[in-house]
């Protein structure tokens, strides 16, 4: 598999950080292989015939040329391998992505929220669940929305950079504010257009810890192409110590009532 | 009968010709004229200007991305309004915006569509039916002045103060209907000139498919069944089914998103949209109703922008159909499968849209069915290429200048079309989608692809044309430059592409330096020290290499303006109305055809493509050369030994 | 030169070529219309799955359809009576059922523009509680005061404030780092033209000199030049203007379309936006679970206080009683139906459904007497509750704007259709003497074009008027 | 194809046949959508008088075959737009949300 993969590599394909992103990969270089293969018999078949039918070579064609049914065993393998890549990989693959969703308490979830031209991530906190938000209070101080009222929302916080836990299934949930925009993790082989009005979900497991950029994915503006935000895959611990480190202070959440404005600083 | 006596026929009853026609006033003539000849021609000047605009508006917008933080040069600087560049004179992200957005409108629905479809079609489909002229000659007409009402309007938006459109040739609401809204009057914006100015240029289709169709269906000529027409024909009548029904759906989201950018509905529009202020609209939350779906604009846009990645490549297949069986001298291998091919194709293309829309998050059934039909599709295709490679097999290949176009687009459109392959697979198009690999892609199909397809026709029939035929010359100084520059520009896009870099960056990635700073050849190394002082070279390198090849195409494109204009004039004449020694029945007809087309009624005795025929005098027998003369119009195809021993 | 097949069928597809040629076009037409109806489809089964939008069922007046859909059927009978008659060689009776077809256009049209009408003139409002309130006679005059300052976009400035003035417009002079400075003038575009270039010759001398001595410190590009003035007037004044023209409103300052901002007060003679006869109450998507908390019943029945907004609406109010009353009367049969509904519910063990209860017209409630309240109170909505307003029109919501698309553009068939019939019916007299055969060729095909557009109407019937 | 004024009578006397069956079909949509507000029987009624539009006034009771290929060509592009758009919206990872 290393040695197929060398396609890849010399296609400059970076290197994968989530779990089902070495199928991603696999299939990836499997494409490439027929295509290369497909490319190669068709360039040599092409070339053999510019130099032996030139005109000079071969001053009289031949009314029937080829005759044998290379061609159809050709097509056929093709359709074959096609079949294959699409039954045996690419359904059960996104069918996976689109059904399973993991669940339990250890799945980490994010809110990834998109705006002319920077992304929130909205963190649900130790509760797990998101609290609610509203377009009508966004405002500088909230820029989400989020109805600080809410129950779910007392223990929610803001983060400019994508955080998140090796080796932990995670959900990012990504909508946005005003355009179409995208979220792009290319080490996760992942990509998911953050459409306004509507909230979609993409799950992945990193594998590896790092650092990386990720994309806006959908022209969104003059400002599209500076639209950079930043993913952080941690080690276990060091994210629940960052986590609880953001959490808004327990002392807060022990009084009756959270004041909106102190939460809201975390962000 | 042989093909000279015809030939020597023609002649002398041309020179009668304009003895029995009143003259029509110039205007009449040349510029309101029914004739599919002119109309062609009119067609074929405007698209090409159109071309040229989208090639300029290219050279901007790559220079953006090679150079950044360079000033724009004076020679690209010259055409376009100072005000659009920053203080330092470098190219902004508005400026980038717009040219791309503008780049992709003119170049496929000003410029290759109208080639393709409007010029070759009306010049080539009449005469290759053996029809006197399209079924409805004022249609045509009016087809063609809508696509050009269409033109003026794009063109002149980038008159207008918010400047051209700016959301990307797709237009995704809710970018391009809340893009310009701080203008004072809204009718008076790029983004609003763009829909106009497309549904003038639906218009003109839809009338352009409707005539062709009727005339394909019902004006060819005696003898002409349907197994006999010229593959170029069949194209064309696939192309404008694929037209007449996928365009007017875009038409509803032209009509849509008019309606919210003027009469203020939310069609596309969801509810609570909230700009921030960075964008160019007020600051808080927008005041429309909402309950509007961006995905509604999205379906309706690709049910058409899918079909219509095959009306711009069918054409140029079919025109490739038409030059290689005639410089191989040997009939096209596989002719009834090619047909069906396309025929499948054009079924086929309807259904596989959604393949544009994977990101957007899409159920697993939804999901099945596109990836599905998207592989499927592959296979028709293929068919088609694996015919025309076959076709070479047992020829005898003439390199003559149209040949060369022909053959080149063969491994490029192979290129193209392969590299569609892993965008088909969902997960996989996850992570390609909207990165230059995807750019590439479809590039190679339609830029090395069409236009070399298109380049070959102007070259094959200009003769008819004008009676004169283009440098030879010439021909290889715009052919050789421009296969390479080609192939220098979109090559490294699939290694950037994989790599991630994504389209519609104005700064070319500067910003993302993680991934455009990756390292491809190291310091020190034999490219380093080439290119680079022997600095390593990085994946954002490859920006200017690109560009440096952007300029290579551009200079190689004068040979090919000089050449055009030049033989138009000066050009060697052709030897006869057959120069190339072709069979099909346009051929037939004197060179710059009379109004009309044909001096003595056509017939179809033969396939279109018989050449080599055994025991034949030369070694191409025409559809129109007397042969068995038991075919009348409406029977089904003779047994292929009529067809083949008519002589 | 002849076209062949043009008025004869070609034998072996049977058919000429305007005849394929019309079934192509209508084939084009079936996707048009098909991609409106799949945009119908896709809104109506989005609203229904949007928690404060509801599909507004049954707000068309049935009548109204009901005649237009006899008329356009009718119609589609006359045309093939009339092509009939064509193929008889009976130009006259030819002429008049055509005559009756472009009549029926007419009438058609004229419905329609009737029905158009009243959706321009009737109103909703959606308040911040997304309570809706509809009703006819609005006024949505907003009055700023003590306007002090006045931000322009040089490039889109028109001058259209200035009409908006109450009084003689003031002078104004420039703002130069926070005090006004300089003449004083009348505003004016070429005024604003004049400062701007001004200002901008400034600019390229400093950068000109700039360049000589050798710094660069005062940047200078063609493009960059004036984008904003601000202006002092020399004595603060308001304005006076209708909401919806313009941009923006903030408590503190309005927005003009060009871009001009006017910074003051809003008045206390306009706190709001008046609606003069209510008579509809929608209160499905209310916030809360409690109807009878809703925003509506705060501000119905206010009165406006200033002159301005009562003048012209007398038809809609009787005038024995105020505003105050209606409201009241309206509250207290609402709250007695609701008091009904949950007894109702008590009784039968269940959650009592407001639901039908929340949409509601005014004009068919009853007191206990029976006595129809049949008049319409009138609500001032403070303009921070207002979360929308407009007229019926797409703007409203996705209904309307369905509506308008898919009727006016079946509109425009009728027109192109019952114009190319007149043509035919009154205008080719010589063509038809010439050659009737091809003349009944043609009145075919504009046949299918109209029987096309009728067919277009009997689904749209349905689902806009009925469903 | 000849048309003798015995055909036209009897052509004529269908048309009117026909346009009555329209208009009761009119009333019946009406009284229907009164009873219940039931959208299938109110699209199937619409669909059974489209289809005697096309049938009788649009003579597709008695149309070449090329005409036939060409509509239900276009039928089925218009209900595959319909039908795929919407399978594309109840099949999401996509949910609407209320903002």
């Amino acid at each position: 598999m290393q040695t197929l993969g060398i396609i890849n590599e010399m296609l400059g394909l970076p290197e994968v950080a989530s779990e089902h992103g070495g199928m991603v990969d696999h299939l990836l270089e499997m494409v490439h292989w027929l295509m290369l293969v497909l490319l190669i018999g068709w360039s040599a078949f092409f070339v053999y015939c510019l130099a032996r039918f030139r005109t000079k070579k071969n001053p009289k064609a031949d009314y029937h040329g080829v005759q044998g049914h290379a061609s159809h065993h050709i097509e056929i393998a093709v359709v074959v391998v096609e079949a294959v890549l699409l039954l045996g990989f690419a359904f059960p693959l996104w069918a996976q992505r689109s059904t399973d969703y993991p669940s339990g308490p250890d799945v980490v979830r994010v809110r990834a929220v998109a705006e002319q031209y920077k992304w929130t991530m909205h963190y649900p906190g130790p509760d797990n669940k998101f609290g609610l938000s509203k377009s009508d209070l966004i405002s500088g101080g909230n820029p989400l929305g989020i109805d600080w009222e809410d129950i779910n929302a007392k223990d929610d916080f803001l983060y400019t950079e994508l955080v998140l836990p090796v080796n932990r299934e995670c959900i990012v949930t990504v909508t946005s504010k005003d355009v179409i925009h995208n979220l792009s993790l290319h080490p996760m082989r992942m990509q998911q257009d953050a459409i306004p009005g509507s909230v979609s979900d993409m799950w992945f497991k990193p594998i590896s810890t790092g650092r990386w950029q990720t994309i806006c994915g959908q022209l969104c503006g003059a400002g599209h192409g500076g639209m950079v935000g930043y993913m952080e895959v941690m080690e276990e611990k060091d994210f629940d110590a960052w986590y609880k480190e953001n959490v808004p202070s327990a002392k807060e959440e022990k009084l009756p009532e959270a004041d909106p404005e102190k939460s809201d600083k975390a962000s | 009968m042989g093909a000279e006596v015809s030939t020597a026929e023609t002649e002398e009853v041309h020179a009668h010709d304009d003895d029995h026609h009143h003259e029509l006033p110039f205007w009449k003539k040349y510029v309101f004229s029914t004739d599919h000849k002119i109309i062609g021609y009119q067609y074929a000047i405007t698209a090409l200007i159109f071309l040229f605009v989208g090639f300029y508006l290219m050279m901007v917008m790559r220079w953006s991305i090679a150079h950044p933080d360079k000033e724009l040069p004076g020679i690209l600087a010259a055409f376009l309004n100072k005000s659009w560049l920053n203080d330092q004179g470098m190219v902004t992200g508005d400026l980038y915006n717009m040219f791309g957005a503008m780049h992709g409108t003119i170049m496929v629905f000003l410029g290759i569509v109208p080639l393709a479809f409007g010029a070759f079609g009306n010049f080539v489909t009449p005469l290759q039916i053996g029809a006197p002229d399209m079924a409805f000659p004022r249609l045509n007409m009016a087809s063609y002045w809508f696509y050009f009402l269409g033109g003026v309007v794009m063109l002149a938006s980038f008159m207008l103060p918010s400047g051209a459109a700016e959301a990307g040739w797709t237009m995704y609401s809710p970018l391009a209907t809340t893009a310009q809204l701080d203008e004072p009057n809204l009718w008076w914006t790029g983004q609003t000139f763009w829909l106009f100015g497309m549904v003038f240029l639906i218009s003109s289709s839809l009338l352009g498919a409707v005539n062709f169709i009727t005339t394909i269906i019902n004006l060819r000529c005696r003898g002409m069944t349907w197994m006999r027409m010229p593959f170029f024909v069949w194209a064309m009548l696939v192309t404008g089914f694929l037209l007449l029904l996928a365009f007017p759906p875009l038409e509803v989201a032209a009509i849509m998103q008019i309606m919210d950018r003027l009469a203020g509905a939310s069609f596309f529009i969801p509810t609570g949209l909230n700009f921030s202020g960075a964008g160019s609209v007020d600051a808080g939350l927008l005041d429309v109703a909402g309950g509007g779906s961006p995905l509604l604009y999205q379906h309706l846009f690709w049910f058409l922008a899918h079909p219509e990645v095959y009306v711009l490549i069918l054409p140029a297949i079919a025109i490739v159909g038409e030059i290689l069986p005639n410089n191989i001298r040997r009939p096209v291998w596989g002719y009834k499968s090619m047909v069906y091919a396309v025929m499948v194709l054009g079924f086929l293309a309807f259904i596989v849209w959604a393949h544009h829309m994977y990101i957007t998050g899409m159920g697993n059934v939804v999901s099945t069915f596109f990836q599905a039909t998207t592989v499927i599709i592959s296979i028709p295709s293929v068919i088609l290429l694996t015919c025309l490679f076959i076709s070479l097999w047992g020829g005898s290949i003439r390199f003559t200048v149209p040949m060369l176009w022909a053959l080149a687009f063969l491994p490029m459109f192979g290129i193209g079309g392969l590299t569609g392959l892993p965008l088909a697979f969902n997960l996989i198009d996850l992570h390609l989608h909207d990165t230059y690999y995807v750019i590439a892609h479809f590039h190679y199909v339609v830029a090395p692809g069409t236009i070399f397809g298109l380049f070959a026709g102007i070259y094959y029939w200009f003769p008819k044309a004008t009676g004169r035929m283009m440098n030879n010359t010439l021909g290889h100084l715009h052919f050789w430059p421009s296969l390479i520059a080609m192939n220098g520009i979109f090559m490294p896009m699939f290694v950037q592409g994989m790599a991630g870099f994504h389209r519609r960056w104005y700064d070319g990635g500067a910003n993302y330096d993680e991934i455009t700073s990756r390292i491809i050849f190291d310091e020190g190394s034999f490219f380093a020290n080439l290119f680079k002082d022997g600095q390593a070279i990085e994946m954002i390198d490859l920006n200017v290499f690109m560009t440096f090849f952007v300029w290579v195409l551009c200079i190689a494109q004068f040979p090919f303006i000089f050449n055009f204009f030049y033989s138009i004039f000066k050009g060697r004449k052709a030897d006869s109305d057959n120069p190339w020694r072709a069979t099909t029945l346009e051929w037939s007809a004197p060179n710059k055809p009379p109004h009309g087309n044909f001096v003595t009624e056509p017939v179809a005795y033969r396939g279109p493509y018989e050449y080599s025929v055994k025991g034949h005098a030369t070694d191409y027998t025409p559809q129109f050369e007397r042969g068995d003369d038991g075919v009348i119009l409406g029977e089904e195809d003779p047994p292929a030994a009529a067809q083949n021993d008519g002589h | 030169m002849q076209i062949p097949f043009e008025v004869k069928p070609r034998p072996d597809t049977g058919l000429w070529n305007a005849k394929l040629g019309i079934w192509l076009f209508l084939a084009s037409e079936v996707m048009l219309f098909g991609g409106l109806f799949s945009g119908y489809i896709f809104l109506r089964m989005g609203a229904a799955a949007e928690p404060d939008y509801f599909w507004p069922q049954g707000t068309l007046s049935v009548p109204f359809g009901f005649i237009n859909t006899i008329i356009l059927i009718l119609s589609s009978v006359f045309v093939v009576v009339a092509w009939l008659q064509i193929q008889l060689r009976n130009f006259r009776k030819f002429q008049l059922w055509m005559g009756l077809v472009v009549l029926c256009a007419v009438v058609f049209l004229v419905n329609k523009g009737f029905e158009y009408h009243a959706k321009f003139h009737h109103y909703g409002i959606k308040l911040s509680d997304n309570s809706i309130v509809e009703g006819h006679g609005i006024d949505d005059t907003i009055r700023y005061e003590g306007i002090n300052e006045v931000t322009i976009d040089v490039a889109r400035f028109n001058g259209k404030f200035l009409n908006a003035v109450v009084g003689d417009p003031p002078e104004f002079r420039e703002v130069v780092d926070g005090k006004p400075s300089g003449e004083a003038f009348a505003l004016s575009v070429q005024k604003v033209r004049s400062i701007a270039s001004r200002i901008d010759d400034a600019a390229r001398k400093a950068h000109k000199v700039s360049m000589e001595e050798g710094s660069k410190d005062v940047g200078w590009f063609p493009a960059m030049g004036v984008k904003q003035l601000i202006l002092a007037p020399s004595n603060a004044f308001a304005i006076s203007i209708s909401r919806g023209s313009l941009r923006k409103s903030f408590p503190d300052g309005a927005k003009f379309r060009d871009m001009s901002l006017l910074k003051g007060t809003i008045s206390d003679k306009t706190p709001g936006l008046f609606l003069h006869a209510v008579d509809r109450i929608d209160l499905r998507a209310c916030d809360g679970e409690k109807p009878e908390e809703s925003l509506v019943w705060k501000y119905l029945g206010n009165e406006p206080p200033h002159a301005s907004h009562a003048q012209g609406h007398d038809k809609h109010s009787a005038p024995s009683i105020s505003g105050a009353e209606h409201a009241r009367r309206a509250e207290k049969i609402f709250f007695d139906a609701a008091k009904q509904v949950e007894e109702e519910a008590e009784q039968a063990g269940e959650e009592p459904d407001f639901n039908e209860l929340r949409n509601i017209s005014i004009k068919k409630w009853e007191n206990p007497e029976g006595e129809v309240i049949s008049s319409e109170p009138p609500i001032v909505v403070p303009w921070k509750d207002v979360r929308l307003y407009s007229n019926f029109t797409p703007k409203w919501n996705t209904y309307y704007a369905i509506y308008f698309t898919l009727t006016g553009l079946h509109g425009l068939h009728v027109f192109l259709g019952a114009a190319v019939l007149f043509y035919f019916g009154f205008c080719s007299r010589k063509f038809y003497e010439k050659d009737p055969e091809h003349f009944a060729n043609r009145v075919e095909v504009g046949g299918l074009f109209w029987h096309f557009v009728d067919l277009v109407w009997i689904f749209l019937f349905p689902i806009l008027y009925l469903m | 194809m000849e048309y003798t004024p015995e055909k036209i009578q009897e052509k004529l006397k269908t048309f009117w046949r026909v346009g009555i069956a329209l208009l009761a079909c009119t009333v019946l949509t009406v009284v229907v959508a009164w009873i219940t507000p039931s959208v299938a029987v109110g699209l199937a009624i619409a669909t059974f008088k489209v289809w005697l539009v096309c049938w009788f006034f649009m003579h597709l009771s008695n149309e070449k075959p090329m005409i036939y290929k060409v509509m239900a060509y276009t039928v089925f592009f218009a209900i595959g737009l319909m039908f795929l758009t919407l399978l594309a919206l109840y099949d999401p990872v996509v949910s609407r949300v209320a903002h």
